[in-house]
């Protein structure tokens, strides 16, 4: 195994924790995993967690008095703070657990759309996302901007894949009600100056909703640094299951939105005439919580925070580099988004000149070697740079740069299985 | 939960409050009225105070709910009656101490009276939130007497 | 092992595909697990199918175009087949996933409260529900209702916790859009007659939803025989995790509704300015599904069709007798709800005159015996009785007589730990 | 996925379609127009469809996709035009069948002509969709200029 500088310094220790890299696939190839911006491995702890909440723990939380409620309610509360913790929110009744990041960015959307007072967002107003987004970003703006007659606005992109910021003057202004956008592009992997937007955004009063999906994996999070009035991120990117997102939000925020979804747990009495509701975290986790995901999401976050999210991101950022250098090695390769490593996230999105991005990613399948093809749930990106799908590789903490070469090697290969050699 | 904590749990003295709560029904006058709520099991408390020159004159309240939220509302109202609001906000805190101790705090039994039985509810988490229904009702009802007076 | 007619005949095997149920709590004393209608405990299967997942196939699903993606979404696609065969769907794609029952329900409300057409609830409409609905089959139609100006109605019970069908000519009427109801009641235990209301309904034009999740576990469901338009359940209830609920619709009425959440895999094409949506079932799936929790459900559905819903439901009904006359000994011990075992499911709330139910379930708990104490998330049917709280022990299919006579015995000892004897 | 199952998705037949795509481009004239998009993927094709008389005039074509999308259109223009509208729907539906098989349908060479260097395809089920991407939306164009005759 090649040594950069950045590389987590026990790489293969680190992958020994996950058990799916010892796998190995059809024809006995190992597996080359580089769909980690898709969804991320599991650590052996954060399963061994979950199954032992399932055989020794398992039950409903808040509701239960008895000895494994007691113990469930406290795990899955622990995981709470674990994430506050996690992000430095200030209170850990500003977490909320959702079912995904998707859901948490259309909580917010959505109880924009029915608040009354002044985060009502109605005609008239606007609301400022950029072309970057993945679609879950994009979706529940335009629905809110549709049913509530509020219109929708965006950031574009400049040719080398960095939001245009040249019009922000125009786009930011005394209507805009909702900024939001994501941290990092999963398709670009552009890092964008959140934080300077947000300030801006704020100036005019407008709300800042953050899309750390991608951040959240890889980069330290600070939600009071960010700017941040809410932000979420979804747990099978950070190591932990599916079933669990997070949406932190500001408590004084928090508190004026109406509720989201109706049910058990998110009330404090109900009449059949009228309903009042909980205190924030739990007026909008209506029903049964993800227990045994949020258990899950506790171990991962802890697991990520013990190996250091600074190292994580070195880790990343001298992957991403080598991979950068690498693939360009490829001929007829070209890269979407920015080229220097340090200005981007870990996922890298490519062309590969008279190939497909599908044949481009079954050719490399049959090697081994996971990656994504089509347009990565970021239409809009593509477009702009006129590209209907791409290849995307993406890299985690468990990445080698071993794994980078086997994918240039299988990338040539592609290209003489195309007869392009 | 072993059966000695269960004797932990409801001290003769927290079930003596229960049969036999102290100043319990709603009295005028008052100054401020809140209604408080454990929404997990529905345990509601309506309480009432009369706070004059900055003195606690009365407490009175009407409550539905098990013997640890009946007795810990009983208890508070002989601590707090007669007190300055200052010394009982005081004493409101040292409770407040205790319950979220998780069992390891030790009560202080000049302050805290026939309070201290409730040592043994901190070690369950699932009944803090009853021992501590009155008292913030009563917290939030002192409040906004003071919100009202200024 | 008392042997009653009805009891599952390898109950003992049974049991031992529960882990849990060898736990022993404090003083050593084993678990008796009362309290399966808040959440049911999981087989070894379910959890070592979620674990072989998770180490061995986990990928994102839909998009992933390698073997493990293609794994993962074969895994997780067999889910829905299991559970549209679970409840004898018409076609799979009328099976929606959803993160519990409640969002399921609420999934219903939102999108009627956004559809335009002859879907769309508005003022002069009415919504129809019951005293005894749990309140995620509640809370979820008041903000419908509120929300667009309609009316919402509802069944009042008799004294012997059934549904007063007396006023239903008045209640269904040409102005009712919606009726919602459970099929059996979380805290009464009553077995409402679905298919006899939903008939009503129908004859009106109203579209009936009906909550199954205390139904699914107990009874076999056809969502067909039941006459609902609308079906949910939750998974952590049929031995499957949490973080995954079904919402099962008529293929005509999902295709109208509008979209729910917004975002990754319930879009056929975006664009900035518009986006369009993927069929059923994938217009309702916002962003990356619950895939190790519907692969976990999958397994527990696969787990009870294989012991038999007609042999569950039999066992229900033998260990609901058997409670029933149990507590009845007990003196001071008042049930809630119908009387006879063949008329209800096997949630059991009962009062104990002199001990408030916290107390009854604290004493419980300390001889080892779960139960839940409180108002079950069915505050108003406890209101109808004048009944501030209750205490509700709930069997399933592993339990036991032997574990109904340790509740009846640590009843017998809470009276006199309270000193009423 | 090994490279033999490679070699059976990848086919000469299938990559001389995707090199050489036949009847491609949009023609004049057509009774119905579609768009269908593959979700996942974005992949996407338009495509006219000309009936006269009951039968396939022509199928004319603007696709954007990966080779098994571009020859699978390219397969499907030779096998339905000049057809019947029931004999094209005949083969619609042996298309079908031998792509939803999951690689255990042996295909009719007489009727599927080229379209037999799709059996590979059917066992990659991600595939699969792209394969059948341009004959759902032919068979949905076909449907509506039926409809529009009666
Ligand atoms: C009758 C009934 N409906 C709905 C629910 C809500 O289920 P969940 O909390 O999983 O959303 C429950 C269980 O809590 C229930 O018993
Ligand atoms: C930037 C970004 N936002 C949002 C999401 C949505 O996350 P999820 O699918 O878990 O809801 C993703 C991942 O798919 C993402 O990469």
């Amino acid at each position: 195994m090649s040594t950069l500088p950045g590389l987590l310094p026990e790489l293969d220790v680190v992958r020994k924790d996950f058990p799916i890299l010892e796998r190995t696939l059809a024809d006995g190839l190992p597996l080359v995993y580089l769909d980690s911006a898709n969804t991320s491995q599991k650590p052996q702890v954060v399963i061994d967690t979950m199954v032992d909440h399932l055989e020794r723990h398992n039950a409903n939380v808040a509701r239960a008095m008895h000895q494994l409620g007691a113990e469930s309610s406290e795990a899955f509360e622990g995981a709470r703070d674990i994430t506050a913790a996690f992000i430095n929110a200030p209170s850990r009744d500003e977490v909320i657990f959702t079912k995904n990041a998707s859901e948490a960015l259309n909580l917010v959307a959505n109880t924009l759309a029915w608040a009354r007072g002044p985060l009502q967002v109605g005609a008239g107003d606007e609301v400022v996302i950029t072309e970057m987004e993945h679609h879950s970003n994009i979706v529940p703006w335009q629905l809110l901007t549709e049913r509530t007659g509020a219109t929708l606005r965006w950031f574009g992109l400049t040719d080398d894949g960095l939001l245009d910021l040249s019009t922000i003057d125009s786009l930011i202004n005394e209507r805009t009600k909702v900024v939001a956008l994501t941290w990092v592009s999963n398709m670009l992997g552009t890092v964008n100056p959140v934080a300077e937007i947000a300030r801006r955004a704020h100036e005019v009063g407008a709300i800042v909703v953050v899309d750390a999906s991608q951040a959240a994996p890889q980069l330290p999070v600070d939600v009071a640094a960010v700017g941040a009035d809410f932000l979420a991120f979804t747990g099978h990117k950070v190591v932990g299951p599916t079933g669990i997102g997070v949406l932190w939000g500001r408590r004084e925020l928090l508190e004026q939105l109406p509720p989201f979804l109706g049910g058990g747990e998110m009330i404090e009495t109900v009449r059949m005439e009228r309903s009042t509701y909980a205190g924030i975290p739990h007026k909008f986790e209506a029903g049964t919580p993800p227990i045994v995901e949020a258990v899950g999401l506790g171990a991962a976050l802890t697991y990520l925070s013990h190996i250091g999210m600074e190292a994580i991101h070195a880790h990343e950022q001298a992957i991403t580099a080598y991979a950068l250098d690498g693939l360009q090695t490829v001929p007829g390769l070209s890269v979407l988004g920015p080229l220097s490593a340090t200005e981007r996230g870990g996922a890298i999105a490519f062309e590969l000149e008279g190939v497909h991005p599908h044949d481009v990613a079954q050719v490399l399948d049959s090697r081994g070697v996971a990656v994504r093809a089509g347009h990565h749930c970021a239409r809009p990106a593509h477009q702009r740079f006129g590209v209907q799908s791409s290849t995307r590789m993406s890299s985690y903490l468990y990445t080698t740069p071993a794994e980078i070469d086997a994918l240039v090697e299988a990338l040539e290969y592609t290209r003489s299985y195309f007869k392009l050699v | 939960m072993t059966t000695q904590n269960l004797d932990a749990l409801y001290q003769e003295i927290i079930l003596d409050h229960y049969k036999n709560p102290h100043h319990k029904g709603l009295r005028e006058p008052f100054e401020a009225e809140v209604h408080h709520v454990n929404p997990t099991c529905g345990d509601e408390v309506t309480l009432r105070v009369h706070v004059q020159d900055g003195k606690v004159e009365d407490v009175s309240y009407d409550a539905v709910g098990c013997s640890i939220s009946q007795a810990s509302a009983s208890v508070l109202t002989d601590l707090v009656i007669g007190k300055s609001v200052s010394d009982a906000m005081a004493v409101h805190e040292q409770f407040l101490t205790l319950m979220q101790g998780k069992g390891t705090v030790e009560p202080d039994e000049d302050i805290l009276e026939d309070g201290i039985a409730f040592a043994g509810v901190a070690k369950f988490p699932a009944r803090v939130k009853c021992a501590l229904l009155s008292w913030m009702a009563w917290k939030d009802a002192t409040a906004r007497t003071l919100g009202e007076d200024s």
